[in-house]
């Protein structure tokens, strides 16, 4: 019976796309209600299945799911299916939370039932509306988003993707469910896509991911070439396979199989949830609608990979106890997880843009989990993601019902200022009450305030596996990020809220109405209490008051046992006095912050640096987007459409013309006045890499993909 | 002599191939060289049966319109369409300048010859057909849309607007009806359970326009529409395109556009009456073929003669009506008749023939009415459109003057 | 079965020789006196005025492109139809399921006024 | 040489001749007429392969509907295909040759590698090509009934988009112009 | 009878015309057509392999026709949808002309 629920719940928001897509595209009010009634449905059947996962005995041995013949291959068939273990139904239990929130939130985000604007035009961000009130006044109030319809397809489609990638049983359905999530999230972040900004963005995203995405199908290839399955039954609770995996070595590296798949699908988590090299869409990415950023960065996408880094745990840990040295692959994942954690922290400190801050604070907190994982710390991970989702959504819904206010008051007083940018707010506490309270609980979770907070147990759990596993230099960057963390969470809500208003908007900004306080609160609900699902036994005073359900829950799912061992003191105190001594620091730092920004004075240069985001952007543009375009131009116009010979004529005279030039750009222009058009000429570049690369005739990218294949073919012949 | 009668071409078959081999022929090249001269023969009888089809039909039309039609050369005029093939036999043949060679000489051959092939997997009787094989179904439909090139080789060859309109006026036609076709023809497959002519009409102990009435009528709708006869002749419709796809045809290639239609006529009734009227069946069939023959042609000869009468009878549709007529009505009530039917027999397996007859009867009268419901519907709320504009004034009907004003 | 193609190849050379011969016959009976008035292409007696190969409408593609979806949709409908008193209840059902999706699309078209003659 | 294969050979030539002729014609309408001859040729050689079921839905689908559709398709484009004198191959129409030839050559060699091709095909007895079986299989939700809903959906999807894309629509449709 | 490799190379020069032509085509529909020649060559080759494989091991595969059938259904699509754009771009372009409509070039 849960067999079958499984099969449903991607199917209720998947009909509610098609439907609101084919059929109830100009009706909002109907729009919205097939929309719900999806979310709403799922929800429900995930509310069922976290039950019956929770009742079920045995859930990780033996996960309850079913699953039907797809593709003949051969005698056998190449099954799909469905299944709820541990790890996917507490997955399934936040994501089928927030998204449900998440939709209701819409609703008053797009502000349904406000009139439509004049001069909005699909496409852009409503302007707004005139209305003349009784007494002749013109109001400037909000309008009614253009494409309400459309909106609420995509997330349909977007929740469908992520129900789909939550229960599947095998990798394959997981990857279709993961790239639907990929075309989604490029359609959502240019849902203005008449905002060249936002354009930029979702391409930007767009191709990142993909990077990641190409390593992560060649893992999966090789996989599936390897075991000629991708079940999870057969392959990740599988000891035989994984020992055997773990025994072969690879031609790459000299890691094992084991590794070196565990490596590639690890690239693709890297793009999918913005860690270091591939973290730069995120950002940008909040030029979508405030509930898009929600979805993406909290409940959805960004977890996905957190999700899979989970899934293929059993993979890269294969052949490692707990008290052994990592493996390669888990090194490069605790590696890259803190120095993401803590390079975002940083940056995080310089934003001046409420959602910008959020963003970097989510790719940290992400580093978080991957470090924790690359640890060993499974359920501390898995932990932190659940809470991590409920409190990060929480306050992107939270920052997104601030910018309501906050346009309510621009459009009142009809400054140009920007209301995203905290340095306009300030004193909001008053005006939006509701917001502030939800607001502060995500923030203290954020910043792990000690024992009430959610955030505090997974960040203390991560911090103790870190300083249980002896991996010293991992607690201390982690511990390090912790504080920067509580630092600028105070900073944000002392700008945003408390003080004095800093401009006249952000006096005339008024409480959002409760079709999204109302999701606000139920969030912070779980924001606080989730944390409680897992106190460590091992906790001075408090352990074993409530059992650790979580930790044995999800931690039946690796092969060795939750190590519980005596829960030392340090970790503890180095997690209460980085939260609190941040949250202190923070809020003495900005309690009396004028027009500029005490920390530039401070830190001088680094705030710059931190300002630009050390410049990876323009790295890029150097190191990928310039030989792209030269490649593009030489090898694409000379060598396609003028035929071979002169081609490498022209080629070799590019490549003297562009060594200098690249003397030149290479080096004053990024470093030197690369601070200036920072973000914009980065992605408009990475834009014009697609514009080079092609002559937009299909047929010249068909012959070539020949000639190689024809080449290549020789080759295998001839040799 | 007396199995001479009981069964003739068998016995003339067996002849051939007796006489092939004693010429020294291997047992495979006879056999073939028989079937070559058998198929000869009966292709050559197809055209020159058109003959008197034509004569038939125009004594019929004449008779129909109060008239006598060919009543000159020969006893009841049925030397006239022999004068008449000797005339067009001798005209000339006029090539249109811009002409498309291939084109245009092509399709008047490819017209008579889809439908010819047709007929080597129609069942004549027991003993008597070309060949039986296990798609014979699908290779008549199959075959039967092949008329559909040689129609757009005709309008595009002949450069002409007219020609190329009406060409393709008749393709969307044809291919439109097809679709009801295809799908109603489901029905005796699903009550066969082959594909295979014979099959078919060796299981039809009951006939199966009784078992699915409904299944026939459509059926023979899409035919006569499949074959462009009026009320469907908006392909040749002089009026308004003159004469369509063959205006540019003159002489025998003109004539051989006539055979093809004449003989496909004919050769949906054979279809007709082999699918749904029991083919050869009848007393007595099995053990003499020839009786099964006439069986058969008697009842191909009736639904000829309704097609000739529906030729007669009915006016000719309006092309959005035609339209509308097969994709709103036919297409869903064949798919909707396919759907009951696959259900009720599989609920009722194991049931008498008795018990289930009756059923699909009544099941079938319910979905007619229910169509016939909506019709009525539909053409009440739909009021007639306008063709043309009104200011036209031959557009529209001017009531009678007053004798004054008539004067005045 | 070879043999009853190569039967039907027979019949199907046969039946494109005898129309073929007839014509060319004709033709070589025929007397042959063209003249440009003669060849001139029909236009109702007036001068064929621009290039004859006209535009016309989409309604055309869109009549050809539900022919063919439906069209191969009842083709593979076939085998089961074959293999009908051999299948179980649910089988059938299955091929209902099928054909009220066809049904869907149908409805579809028929609500985008893709069924209209202009 | 049996009669048989001299018949192969004749179909073959047939086929290949028109499909040449098929992508070079210069006339778009001659092009899928040529077209039309190929996919007959394909169907005899789905017959002589004794899969007669697949020669007829070759002729029914193929022949039957997709060229038509395709002619329907080139009629509609006429204008732009009108001045059709200039050359119907692309610019280095040769490297393409080249490379198609290639390909051939690739696929060639394959077979040769391949010692099981030289297996002769014998005739087949009578009911080897199962219908009802085809059927049964395609109905079972053990076999392909899964793939064959899909399939059905996926039509339905095409004949929604294609209807989509190909009625114009009213500027104001959508909001999207 | 014939050598099963005949229809293989007969497949693969279909293929390969078709190849030809989408290549090398410039008006749209051409390319469609090439397409279809391809299309058709994939199903020659699985009904071979069909027939070859009902003459090795006697029991049929019902595989190869249910894969030849569902190359017929994704053929029908593939043409349908491929004549719509090309129906549509020509209706905003009023060109087929595959050079012409490089809309690809972001």
């Amino acid at each position: 019976m849960t067999g079958t629920l499984l099969w449903l719940l991607p199917l209720f928001p998947l009909v509610a796309f098609v439907l609101i897509l084919l059929f109830t595209y100009k009706q909002h009010a109907l729009s919205h209600t097939l929309a719900l009634i999806g979310a709403g449905l799922a929800w429900l059947g995930s509310m069922v299945v976290f039950y019956q996962a929770v009742i079920a005995p045995h859930l990780a041995e033996s996960p309850i799911g079913s699953s039907i013949n797809w593709l003949p291959t051969g005698e056998t068939f190449f099954q799909i299916g469905v299944q709820v273990d541990p790890l996917s139904a507490v997955t399934l239990f936040f994501v089928a939370w927030t998204i449900l929130m998440i939709f209701i939130y819409s609703i008053g985000y797009h502000n349904f039932g406000a009139k439509r604007g004049v001069d909005d035009q699909p496409g852009l961000p409503p302007h707004g509306a005139l209305v003349k009130d009784k007494n002749g006044h013109k109001h400037h109030v909000a309008s009614v988003e253009p494409m309400y319809a459309r909106f609420f397809a995509l997330i349909s489609l977007f929740a469908a993707a992520m129900y789909l990638l939550v229960v599947s049983n095998n990798l394959l359905t997981l990857y279709v469910g993961w790239e639907i999530m990929g075309l989604c999230s490029y359609l959502l972040i240019g849902f203005w896509y008449g905002k060249p900004s936002a354009r930029d963005a979702a391409l930007k995203a767009f191709l990142t991911t993909r990077v990641g995405d190409v390593f992560m199908l060649l893992g999966l290839a090789a996989l599936y070439t390897l075991t000629g399955s991708l079940n999870y039954q057969a392959i990740l609770s599988n000891p035989f396979i994984l020992e055997q995996l773990a025994a072969t070595t690879s031609p790459v590296l000299g890691l094992s199989w084991a590794g070196l798949i565990g490596l590639l699908l690890f690239i693709g988590v890297v793009g999918k949830s913005a860690q270091f090299p591939l973290h730069i869409w995120l950002p940008d990415a909040m030029e979508g609608p405030t509930p898009v950023s929600a979805m993406i960065h909290a409940a959805t996408m960004v977890s996905a990979g957190v999700y899979l880094a989970a899934r293929f745990f059993p993979l890269v840990s294969a052949g490692w106890e707990p008290g052994l040295p990592l493996t390669p692959t888990m090194t490069i994942m605790a590696a890259i997880g803190a120095g993401t954690a803590l390079f975002a922290a940083t940056i995080a400190l310089a934003q001046n843009d409420i959602k910008r801050v959020l963003a970097y604070s989510t790719i940290s907190q992400l580093g978080y989990m991957i470090a924790a994982l690359g640890i060993g710390a499974y359920a501390a991970a898995v932990f932190h993601l659940v809470t991590h989702a409920f409190f990060k959504a929480l306050l992107f819904l939270g920052s997104g019902s601030v910018i309501h206010g906050m346009e309510h008051g621009v459009m009142h007083t009809g400054e140009h200022i920007d209301p995203q940018d905290m340095w306009q707010m300030g004193g909001l506490r008053k005006k939006m009450p509701a917001t502030f309270w939800t607001f502060l609980a995500g923030g203290l979770a954020l910043s792990g305030f000690p024992l009430l907070t959610a955030g505090f147990w997974s960040k203390d759990e991560i911090l103790s596996g870190a300083f249980g596993g002896g991996q010293l230099a991992v607690f201390i960057v982690l511990a390090l990020a912790a504080l920067l963390t509580a630092f600028y969470t105070m900073r944000q809500i002392t700008l945003t809220f408390l003080g004095q208003p800093r401009t006249h908007a952000a006096e005339h900004a008024h409480e959002s109405k409760p079709v999204m306080t109302i999701p606000l609160m139920i969030l912070s609900l779980f924001a606080i209490g989730a944390g409680w699902a897992g106190i460590p036994e091992a906790f001075p005073g408090l352990g074993g008051l409530i059992p650790n359900w979580f930790g044995g829950f999800v931690g039946s799912m690796v092969h060795f046992e939750h190590h519980a061992e005596a829960h030392s003191l340090v970790p503890l105190f180095t997690s209460l006095g980085v939260s609190l001594g941040g949250l202190l620091l923070g809020w003495l730092v900005y309690r009396r912050a004028g027009a500029v920004d005490p920390l530039e004075k401070a830190l001088g240069p680094v705030h710059t640096l931190l300002k630009n985001k050390y410049w990876v952007d323009e790295v890029y543009a150097f190191l990928f987007i310039r030989p792209a375009r030269w490649l593009a131009d030489v090898f694409v116009s000379q060598w396609i459409d003028r035929r071979i010979l002169d081609g490498i004529l022209h080629g070799i005279g590019r490549l003297g013309l562009w060594l200098g030039k690249l003397v030149r750009q290479g080096f004053d222009t990024p470093v030197v006045n690369g601070a200036g058009d920072g973000l914009a000429n980065g992605t408009r570049s990475l834009g014009a890499v697609l514009r080079g690369l092609q002559t937009g005739r299909v047929q010249d990218y068909m012959l070539l993909a020949i000639l190689l294949a024809v080449v290549a073919g020789v080759l295998v012949i001839v040799l | 002599m007396i199995d001479f009668l009981r069964d003739p071409i068998a016995f003339l078959t067996q002849w051939l191939n007796t006489t092939l081999l004693g010429w020294g022929l291997s047992e495979q090249a006879a056999q073939i060289t028989g079937f070559a001269i058998g198929a000869f023969v009966a292709a050559t009888g197809a055209m020159m049966f058109v003959t008197i089809l034509i004569w038939a039909e125009r004594k019929l039309i004449g008779r129909i319109q109060d008239r006598y039609g060919p009543n000159r050369v020969g006893p009841f005029g049925i030397f006239q369409s022999i004068a008449d093939l000797v005339k067009i036999f001798i005209k000339e043949h006029i090539d249109p300048v811009g002409m498309d060679w291939l084109p245009f000489n092509l399709a008047p051959v490819l017209s008579v010859a889809a439908v010819l092939t047709m007929w080597v997997a129609i069942p004549f009787a027991a003993t008597v057909y070309g060949v039986d094989f296990n798609v014979g179904l699908l290779y008549l439909v199959a075959v039967g849309g092949l008329g559909e090139l040689a129609v757009i080789m005709a309008g595009w060859g002949s450069n002409n607007k007219y020609a190329l309109l009406g060409a393709f006026r008749a393709v969307a036609m044809f291919i439109s009806y097809e679709v009801p076709m295809v799908i109603t023809l489901l029905i005796p497959v699903m009550l066969t359970g082959s594909l295979s002519m014979n099959d078919i009409v060796r299981q039809q102990d009951v006939w199966f326009i009784v078992v699915s009435p409904l299944a026939a009528l459509i059926f023979f709708i899409s035919q006569v529409a499949e074959v462009g006869r009026s009320p469907f002749d908006l392909t040749e419709a002089e009026s308004e395109l003159v004469s369509g796809f063959n205006v540019e045809y003159s002489g025998l290639k003109f004539g051989m556009f006539y055979v093809a239609d004449f003989l496909h006529a004919f050769t949906i009734s054979l279809l007709f009456s082999a699918l749904f009227l029991g083919g050869w069946r009848g007393p007595g069939a099995e053990e003499i073929p020839i009786l099964g023959f006439i069986y058969f042609a008697i009842k191909s000869s009736l639904v000829y003669f309704l097609v000739i009468l529906m030729r007669g009878s009915l006016p000719r549709f309006r092309v959005d009506h035609m339209m509308d007529f097969n994709w709103k009505l036919l297409t869903p009530l064949s798919l909707v008749l396919v759907v009951l039917t696959a259900l009720a027999l599989k609920l009722m397996t194991g049931l008498s023939l008795w018990v289930q007859i009756p059923v699909l009867l009544v099941l079938n009268g319910l979905v007619f009415l229910m169509a016939q419901r909506m019709v009525t519907g539909f053409f009440r709320r739909r009021r007639p459109r306008e063709v043309g504009d009104r200011s036209r004034p031959v557009a529209h009907y001017t009531p009678p003057q007053s004798d004054s004003e008539a004067q005045g | 079965m070879l043999r009853d193609w190569l039967y039907i190849g027979i019949f199907l050379l046969i039946s494109l020789f005898l129309p073929a011969a007839a014509i060319i016959m004709a033709a070589l009976l025929s007397p042959r006196k063209p003249n440009p008035q003669k060849n001139d292409t029909y236009e109702c007696g007036v001068e064929t005025v621009g290039e004859s190969r006209v535009q016309f409408k989409v309604q055309y593609y869109v009549y050809g492109l539900i022919f063919l979806v439906f069209d191969v949709e009842a083709v593979f409908l076939y085998p089961w139809a074959v293999a009908y008193n051999q299948l179980a209840l649910y089988a059938v059902v299955e091929a209902i399921i099928f054909i009220l999706i066809l049904l869907g699309g149908l409805a579809y078209a028929w609500r985008k006024k893709a069924l209209e003659w202009q | 040489m049996t009669p048989m294969q001299i018949t192969f050979i004749l179909i073959a030539a047939v086929t290949l001749v028109s499909a040449v002729m098929a992508v070079t014609a210069r006339r778009m309408m001659h092009a899928a007429l040529w077209l039309i001859a190929t996919l007959m040729g394909v169907a005899m050689l789905f017959a002589t392969l004794q899969a007669s079921f697949f020669a007829v839905v070759q002729v029914m689908v193929y022949v039957g509907a997709i060229a038509i559709l395709i002619l329907f398709a080139i009629m509609l484009t006429r204008r732009s295909t009108l001045e059709s004198d200039q050359a119907s191959l692309g610019s280095g129409w040769i490297i393409n040759a080249l490379a198609a030839v290639g390909v051939f050559a690739a696929l060639v060699t394959a077979v040769w590698a391949w010692p099981a091709a030289e297996t002769v095909l014998t005739e087949l007895p009578k009911d080897a090509e199962q219908l009802g079986l085809l059927g049964q299989i395609i109905a079972d939700p053990n076999g392909f009934a899964v793939p064959f809903e899909v399939s059905s959906v996926l039509l339905v999807a095409v004949l929604v988009g294609a209807i989509y894309l190909a009625v114009e629509r009213k500027p104001q449709r959508g909001g999207r112009q | 009878m014939i050598p099963m490799s005949w229809y293989l190379v007969i497949a693969a020069a279909l293929f390969c015309v078709g190849l030809f032509g989408v290549l090398s085509r410039r008006n749209a529909v051409g390319i469609l057509i090439g397409v279809e020649l391809m299309l058709n060559a994939v199903n020659i080759n699985l009904l071979t392999f069909w027939h070859y494989y009902i003459q090795v091991n006697a029991e049929p595969p019902l595989n190869a026709l249910v894969f030849t059938a569902i190359v017929f259904i994704v053929a029908a699509a593939e043409t349908a949808i491929g004549l719509a754009l090309i129906i549509n771009a020509y209706r905003q372009r009023s060109t087929v002309i595959a050079n012409d409509l490089n809309l690809l070039k972001g």
